[in-house]
């Protein structure tokens, strides 16, 4: 199949799934906006079908005042030479523990590790996926700390201490009238 | 019967040679470091290193003992190869060589991996226990052709005592020469014996974490260092005596010594190990080759 | 001795030295000290990328003595080579329990001292001396081979000068680290050394050793059992 | 006392134990751990336990302005910090539609190959050392520092460069840059025997590296191996010639290939991979000096840049694999979402989980080597 | 390059060959550590007199490892821009990514090629440095990462703003400058590194970084507010203002390779006021109103920027102010001395309505001494403002100066802000000498030069000064819009003489002047009679200052109050040694828009504090 017969293909795609805009950024760059749930069902077709077989990265972007999560399958044909960006966005749940979507693991392997990922840093619980426990936040306690509502660097006065300086120069300094003006932390645009 | 001057010449000998072996085996382990330098392009360690790096390790404060056993495995590790020191004669004295003969020092040279795998098993710790079933396998590996070599040498010289076969290679010719394939499986066997690249598979740091030692820290690493240093020593002297003629005089020794010592050490720095089955397999297959067909040419 | 450990510690002998020689022998214990130093081989943060060079042909530390070890056992120095996560930050402290004095560790690159560059990230340590004592530090993001072996020469001499004792102050401070463990890691941490045992031991017990922190964790521990191995030999 | 590592773990069948490779063990690249679980000495399962080196990038990178996050993402991969940089630029370049001047494009270049060539000498040494063998980590960690001392005069930084910047690179080459370069690049290829005796056609060294860890194409592709790794199971894939970007269809490059998708193999394509950057290299120093112009395309003042909203994906092939990010900007100062793809979050994980199963303990460590897995990619 | 195919076995000697490294050579380094490459990135290092203390360094940096120290010893200037703050650096935060010197307005800080430093556990504080001249260790280094013109991340040229041609511009008292579109304004906003350093510098200390960033965010009503919570006359200021903000400013440096020119704050105001409505402004202003009344009233003697900005704050506050005025309409010197072409009187109107939209009455052509008197007010009202500004320009006095057409430029510009356009209200001379370097002598020189293009077509003005030129009190823009306009600038030149034929101006005989101040830097020009020369003149203007017209005090009055060099003795917040009057503006400062405006607050502030209360007001001037 050539890049070509793809966007044939692709067009063809506008009529057999629901709720489906595709936007061509470039050559190479296709961008398609789905429905939830449909996703699967157009991952399957690109894999199987459109030879978009090695799926790049799944990204997951936090809105807040939109209440929801924008996932963001990118898939790349080999073949057609193309990444196909399946952008797709669920409800945020922010009253429950955890925000739910399906996995898509049985159509591609690497999803298993995004999908952790997401779970993780945003709490997004992948339904069917075999890997829906800590990998790398192991030893947190906190919330998803991806999320937009988790403020890190509040966290972090909280939590930690920082070194205290007073150098000679810095003593003399002080005795003399002057003295530390404006902490970093002031100035912080 | 032994005079009371031969026997205090003797305690003499057998209080000076562990120490002598012990002096020239820390020049081997320096020796050892120098060439991996040279190879890997580098100065390398100045010259004391061995001996700063023995004493701070029994002057550290730290010293944690997994039980009596534990000790003793050390000592007898360190002991084993004493004991083969003394038995080992060097120009000027014999200690009790001539009393002792190969068959004594091939079992006294098994000492030492029996009593690392004594200590080692009372760490419980997984890559010790790896290491020393490792450490176990390779003496089976290597012991077989050094024995059907020991053998065949004994053959040869229809002896069994080391002063015996040095006198009679002094007299004659260099073991060498006269049952080169023997000699060359010796060479397989002292790499393996002295655990070196091909054949250092029981301390593999990237696989097992040094195997052995991992739980070794303080004096019985120490005892460690100067059982290696000792290992050089040994490893080389004996095969200066099978097949070199021994030393007619220091000199001629300490060339010989230095020079069997440096060919595993160089070959080592070049080469990464084997896996345990392949170093089995080579062990078997090689040097029992080559030794079964010297003993043919022997007999 | 200790209550926990199941292996028996054992240390030179404490007892007053009248021998006119310990003197230099304690100045020779010193020196082959400094001159002979092994690393821990583990690679804590970036910083860890500079280590190979300074090891390998290019800068040489086997000249100063120096050679990595992979366990802790056998290691004299801790390297924390920059930041360290709080996962790290356990290993790391677990690991520096079981090293044997006398040990030294190391602080290299800016994020041992005051957070570095990961000053806002949840997941790091910021401040290293809070949860271990620190011998010297190597300032750098992270700094060159050559910066790495000027800190090595400068730990060495005073080791040297028998100045490289911040090992003692984990013992006489222990609460002070402990309570700061407790506060990153929750109050059950616990790790398999005996310190306040080892503190005794080493008639290192300081003001600080006892307070308000191992009394939490004396509430908290629980005795570890010796585990049994099941290896097919 | 005994280290958490290495408590044994009792297990219902009485033959099998776990052990933990890492955090702290010579055996593993970087700060990262491997569990296993061990019949004798073959592997049953092994598990990845990653986050040691977690820093939390993607949050950190929320909280900077666009031009503060340089300094940051060569931090994600140690090794090989230039396409980090570089990939980084690209996206924001991409949204902002700045258009890099084309000598600044071949600067960049520059450096992506001459860390491709650092970070691969790295790796041969790591590789090597995993079997046993120091002399090539000795001397590839040295040669690589040569390359070091060459970013160092050309970024005035020897590992983090924090020398590209979106719309080019800050500064132009020095005098007399290419000429060493090209000593370099001579010298690199006298070496080229004394590697191939030491390592690449060392008969111990082959036989340990056969048949370890091999990936078909089909196990490749499933798992989405990228990079040399790909490449040495037969599947000429590779992000500069699929997928160009910057100046990489003006240069003339081959692609090494290998079939059988193990441990060798992987060493072989990356062995080749280097000649190769070393031929893209020469290539540059002979075309660098006609192209004129600046290096560097204007930016607006970084501490009042709002990047206009939008989103980008940019990819490169740094010499792990496919490198991606996924940059969202909502029109504000800082960016507003980046996820960081990096190749080594398949190969540190799913595929060393899958390869390691049926391996024996000796081949762990290689099998990690020689997927030249770089754990704070995964981490962040 | 030789190909190894998979299938190859290998060799077991292969490896052998390389025992060949035992007669090769080492390659270790020294143990000593090598000198870094040219431009590496190490230990920093700060030109105590190149830092301006701006603190643009701790903004770009991502670590926030950036503490701006103040350095008692070191000179603090605000008006150059100077503040004596130094950034002192936590090594335990650094990355050493140069940022910091990419981004500083002034190339102070740098990188040495230093990179090593180590310290005990214990001496964490050497961690923490003052970068200086010298390195960490305080030992000479040499530099690596510097400033160049590639790696400068500022960005250093202003942004381009549409301006009539000369040619267009000759003959009509049209705006000259076209003021910001949108995209000009962020883009010129964006420039700022938000150092504060025109907040200083500014006499009413108007919040320039905070408006100049919103409206680089867009949002220009923010921007308005933060003005009007200084200046009241943001139009006139936008237009007109002196600008001490940008010679000030961080970005305004010279010495650099690639040039560096201050953000364009002034024409900044302008667009932010001129973006939004004016009823919109009003009721952004009406907002800070105070809705309680206090009862007190304020006479406010002139309605010029210091009076009404007096005028404004109290109201603000809730008294209740009368301004009374002279002239018919309000404004003062700002209407009656800045010609139209560089203040359209629209403008001020605008800023004039806004003021009064908030409550403030002025009575015009009200002329107090006249009308009423003093002591009348006095009694009438709580408190006086004498805000009368500087109406008669003063005389060079040297011989034919009493002529009637040696006039004042003062006097011509006042005539000519009552006319509309054409009319100048006086005969325009063929041609004319002015006599002064400032800024009003340009105004004047360039008004006549536009009714001279305008009536002759050509353009006869000499404008001669006894600076030299680049010591001219005018704007440098001025200057260069005088000459492209057709004028003639001759500097150094001390008048002697107007040379007088048959009761008319026939010129004005200069000499050369050799020094302006004597040693003791005491005004006493020294002149080369020899080089003679006489410029011919059917007018000469004389713009060499202004004064106060007193008079409507009152003897009774002047004798009262404390005077000093002939102006109203008055304490530092404008009161006077009446405890009821308070002096503000031009007659107190001289002659500047904005210093007017910052007087009108001081004295409103001093008022405000007096009434209700808060403040002794007996004596004021004499507790000082």
């Amino acid at each position: 199949m050539n890049c070509d017969e793809i966007n044939v293909w692709l067009d063809t795609l506008l009529e057999e799934i629901n709720e489906i805009k595709v936007t061509r950024k470039s050559d190479r760059r296709v961008r398609v906006d789905v429905d939830a749930s449909s996703l699967p069902a157009l991952l399957e077709l690109l894999k199987g079908k459109a030879s978009y077989v090695h799926l790049s990265a799944i990204s997951c972007v936090d809105w807040p005042d939109d209440e929801e999560f924008e996932l963001v399958y990118h898939c790349w044909s080999y073949e057609a030479k193309s990444l196909l960006s399946a952008h797709t966005r669920i409800p945020r749940n922010s009253s429950e523990e955890f925000a739910r979507y399906v996995s898509v693991y049985d159509i591609y392997k690497p999803a298993g590790f995004f999908e952790r990922d997401i779970y993780e840093m945003f709490g997004i619980y992948f339904e069917s996926s075999p890997f829906m426990e800590k990998f790398i936040l192991t030893e947190w306690n906190g919330p998803p700390p991806m999320r937009k509502d988790f403020d890190a660097e509040a966290y972090v006065n909280e939590t930690f201490n920082w070194a205290e300086y007073n150098p000679d120069w810095l003593q003399e300094i002080t005795e003399e009238g002057g003295g530390i003006a404006i902490r970093p932390e002031d100035v912080r645009l | 019967m032994a005079s009371f001057n031969s026997i205090s010449e003797l305690l003499a000998q057998l209080l000076f040679m562990p120490m002598l072996a012990f002096l020239l085996g820390l020049v081997m382990v320096l020796m050892y470091r120098k060439i991996a330098a040279r190879l890997q392009r580098r100065i390398g360690p100045p010259f004391f290193q061995p001996v700063y790096d023995i004493v701070k390790l029994y002057s550290k404060d730290t010293q944690i003992s997994h039980g009596l056993i534990h000790d003793i495995g050390i000592v007898v590790a360190v002991g084993g190869y004493v004991a083969a020191v003394i038995l080992l004669p060097v120009p000027g004295m014999d200690g009790i060589a001539d009393k002792g003969g190969i068959i004594t020092l091939s079992y006294f040279l098994m000492i030492p991996s029996l009593g690392m795998a004594l200590g080692v098993g009372q760490c419980a710790n997984p890559n010790g226990s790896i290491g020393i079933s490792r450490a176990l396998t390779a003496m089976l590996a290597y012991d077989i052709p050094f024995i059907i070599v020991v053998f065949g040498v004994a053959l040869h010289y229809q002896s069994t005592s080391l002063v015996g076969m040095i006198d009679y290679q002094q007299a004659h010719q260099w073991g060498i020469f006269e049952m080169p394939l023997l000699a060359a499986a010796g060479l397989f066997a002292l790499q393996g014996m002295m655990g070196k690249h091909p054949f250092e598979i029981y301390v593999a740091p990237a696989e097992i974490a040094t195997g052995p030692m991992v739980e070794m820290s303080g004096k019985f690493m120490g005892g460690l260092f100067v059982m290696q240093s000792f290992q050089f020593y040994v490893a080389s002297v004996l095969y200066t005596s099978l097949f070199l003629g021994g030393g007619a005089n220091w000199f001629e020794f300490l060339l010989k010594i230095f020079f069997v010592v440096e060919i595993p050490m160089s070959i080592s720095f070049l080469f990464p190990r084997y896996r345990t089955e392949d170093m089995v397999r080579i062990m078997w297959k090689w040097p029992v080759m080559l030794a079964l067909i010297g003993i043919a040419f022997v007999i | 001795m200790s209550k926990l450990g199941n292996i028996p510690v054992q240390a030179k002998s404490e007892k007053k030295r009248t021998n006119p020689l310990a003197r230099v022998f304690d100045e020779l214990i010193q020196f082959c000290q400094s001159r002979s130093m092994f690393m821990l081989h583990y690679c804590t943060g970036c910083g860890a990328i500079e280590l190979p060079p300074a090891m390998t042909s290019r800068f040489d530390m086997e000249r100063l003595g120096i050679q990595p070890m992979v366990t802790p056992r056998q290691a004299d120095i801790l390297l924390v080579t920059g930041y360290v996560s709080v996962k790290t930050l356990k290993r790391v402290i677990l690991t520096y329990e079981q090293m044997q004095s006398p040990k030294y560790v190391i602080g290299i690159c800016s994020c041992t001292v005051n957070g570095g560059m990961y000053w806002q990230s949840y997941a790091t340590a910021k401040v290293l001396n809070e949860y271990l004592p620190v011998d010297v530090y190597i300032a750098g993001c992270m700094p060159r081979p050559e910066a790495v072996i000027m800190g090595l020469r400068r730990l060495m001499s005073n080791i040297e000068n028998g100045k490289g004792n911040a090992w003692k102050d984990y013992y006489e401070r222990y609460d002070y680290y402990l309570g700061n463990q407790q506060h990153l890691f929750g109050d059950d941490w616990q790790t398999p050394v005996d310190v306040i045992g080892e503190a005794k031991f080493y008639d290192l017990e300081g003001e600080e050793t006892y307070g308000e922190h191992t009394r939490t964790l004396e509430q908290h521990q629980e005795p570890l059992e010796a585990a049994v191995m099941r290896v097919k030999l | 006392m005994r280290p958490e590592n290495y408590q044994a773990v009792r297990l219902p069948s009485s033959n099998e134990y776990e052990i933990f490779i890492g955090p702290n063990h010579p055996g593993i690249e970087g700060n990262y751990a491997f569990k296993l679980r061990l019949d004798g000495d073959e592997v049953i399962s092994g598990k990845a336990d990653a986050g040691y080196l977690h820093r939390g990038f993607e949050k950190l990178m929320e909280g900077r302005l666009w031009i503060q996050n340089l300094a940051i993402v060569p931090r994600i991969c140690v090794p090989d910090p230039v396409p980090m940089e570089v990939v980084y630029s690209l996206s924001v370049e991409a949204i902002s539609d700045i258009e890099v001047p084309e000598r600044g494009q071949w600067i960049r270049v520059l450096q992506m190959e001459l860390s491709r060539v650092a970070s691969h000498l790295f790796t041969f040494g790591g590789h090597a050392a995993t079997t046993g063998m120091y002399t090539p980590s000795y001397w590839g960690v040295a040669d690589r520092d040569l390359a070091l001392d060459l970013f160092e005069e050309l970024t005035g930084g020897r590992v983090y460069h924090i020398y590209n910047i979106p719309g080019g690179v800050r500064r132009d080459i020095p005098d007399g840059f290419l000429d060493r370069l090209g000593h370099y690049l001579d010298y690199l290829e006298s070496r080229q025997n004394d590697y191939d005796n030491l390592l690449f056609t060392n008969q111990v060294f082959v036989k340990r590296a056969r048949g370890i860890g091999v990936i078909n194409k089909e196990q490749a592709l499933e798992w989405g191996v990228t990079g040399p790794n790909l490449r040495a199971c037969g599947l000429p894939f590779d992000v500069r010639r699929d997928d160009p970007y910057l100046i990489y269809d003006q240069l003339d490059f081959d692609i090494p290939l290998q079939d059988a998708g193990d441990a060798l193999a992987r060493i072989l394509v990356r062995r080749d991979e280097l000649f190769q950057s070393v031929r893209i290299l020469r290539q540059i120093i002979k075309h660098l000096p006609s192209v004129k112009g600046p290096v560097r395309a204007p930016i607006p003042n970084p501490l009042a840049w709002n990047v206009p909203a939008g989103e980008s994906y940019s990819r490169v092939e740094s010499s792990k694999g496919e490198l991606a990010y996924y940059t969202v900007s909502d029109g504000g100062p800082k960016p507003y979402r980046v996820h960081v793809r990096g190749p080594s979050s398949m190969h540190a994980v799913q595929v060393l989980e899958n390869v390691a199963v049926g391996a024996r303990i000796e081949d762990v460590a290689q099998i990690m080597f020689s997927l030249d897995a770089c754990p704070p990619e995964v981490d962040r | 390059m030789k190909k190894i195919k998979y299938e190859d076995i290998g060799s077991i000697l292969n490896p052998l060959k390389n025992l060949q490294f035992f007669a090769r050579k080492p390659i270790t380094e020294d143990l000593e550590p090598r000198p870094a490459a040219k431009i590496y990135r190490g230990f920093h290092l700060n030109d105590m007199e190149k830092c301006i203390g701006c603190s643009t360094c701790q903004k770009i940096c991502d670590n926030a490892a950036i503490t701006m120290v103040k350095v008692p010893h070191l000179k603090e200037d605000p008006v150059n821009g100077i503040k004596n703050l130094r950034p002192a650096i936590d090594y335990g935060r650094c990355c050493w990514c140069a940022l910091c010197v990419d981004i500083c307005p002034t190339g102070a800080i740098e990188l040495s090629r230093e990179y090593v430093h180590v310290c005990d556990g214990d001496e964490v504080d050497s961690y923490f440095i003052l970068p200086q001249e010298k390195g960490i260790h305080g030992t000479e280094q040499e530099k690596g990462w510097t400033k160049t013109a590639s790696n400068d991340l500022l960005a250093r040229t202003r942004t381009d703003m549409g301006e009539m041609t000369p040619e267009a511009r000759g003959d009509n008292f049209k705006e000259i400058v076209d003021g910001y579109t949108d995209e000009q304004a962020i883009l010129e906003a964006s420039r700022c590194v938000q150092c504060g350093m025109c907040h200083d510098s500014c006499p009413t200390h108007m919040h320039a970084p905070e408006y100049i960033r919103a409206i680089w965010k867009g949002n220009v009503e923010e921007a308005v507010e933060w003005m009007y919570e200084t200046n009241p006359f943001s139009h006139v200021c936008g237009r007109v203002c002196t600008h001490r903000c940008e010679t000030a400013c961080s970005l305004n440096q010279t010495g650099l390779p690639q040039g560096s020119e201050p953000i364009a704050i002034r024409w900044l105001k302008r667009y932010a006021m001129d973006a939004v409505p004016h009823e919109r402004i009003k009721e952004i202003v009406a907002r800070k109103k105070s809705q309680e009344k206090t009862g007190k009233t304020i006479a406010i003697i002139g309605a010029g920027p210091a009076g009404l900005t007096a005028a404004f704050d109290l109201v603000k506050r809730g008294h209740d102010v009368q301004v009374f005025e002279a002239l018919p309409k309000g404004g003062g010197m700002t209407r009656y001395g800045i010609p139209y072409y560089r203040l359209p009187d629209d403008s001020l109107e605008r800023d004039i309505d806004v003021i009064q939209s908030m409550g403030v009455k002025i009575e015009y052509n009200t002329r107090i001494g006249e009308q009423i008197s003093m002591a009348q007010l006095h009694t009438d009202y709580d408190a006086v403002v004498l805000a009368i500004g500087l109406q008669s320009g003063r005389s060079t006095r040297i011989p034919g100066s009493e002529h009637k057409d040696t006039r004042s430029a003062v006097e011509l510009l006042r005539l000519i802000g009552n006319h509309d356009g054409d009319e100048a209200g006086f005969d325009i001379p063929r041609t004319a000498v002015v006599i002064g370097g400032g800024n009003v002598a340009m105004d004047i020189a360039r008004s006549l030069a536009r009714y001279q293009k305008q009536r002759f077509n050509q353009v006869e003005i000499i404008v001669t000064a006894i600076d030299e030129l680049e010591k001219f009190p005018a704007d440098k823009e001025e200057i260069k819009e005088s000459l492209e306009e057709g004028i003639t600038i001759i500097p150094s030149r001390g008048p002697q003489q107007v040379m007088i034929e048959n009761d008319q101006i026939k010129g004005l005989k200069t000499w050369h002047v050799e020094s302006v101040f004597d040693s003791d830097g005491r005004f006493a020009p020294q002149y080369d009679d020899s080089d003679e020369q006489i410029y011919p003149a059917e007018m000469v203007i004389e713009a060499i200052g202004q004064m106060a017209e007193t008079e409507l005090l009152g003897n009774t009055l002047t004798e009262q109050l404390e005077w000093e060099r002939g102006r109203i003795k008055v304490a530092q917040d404008g009161s006077t040694s009446a405890p009821w009057l308070w002096s503000a503006g031009d007659c107190v400062n001289g002659p500047d828009v904005v210093h007017a405006v910052a007087d009108g607050h001081r004295v409103a502030e001093s008022i405000h504090a007096c009434l209700t209360g808060n403040k002794v007001s007996d004596g004021k001037l004499n507790d000082e």
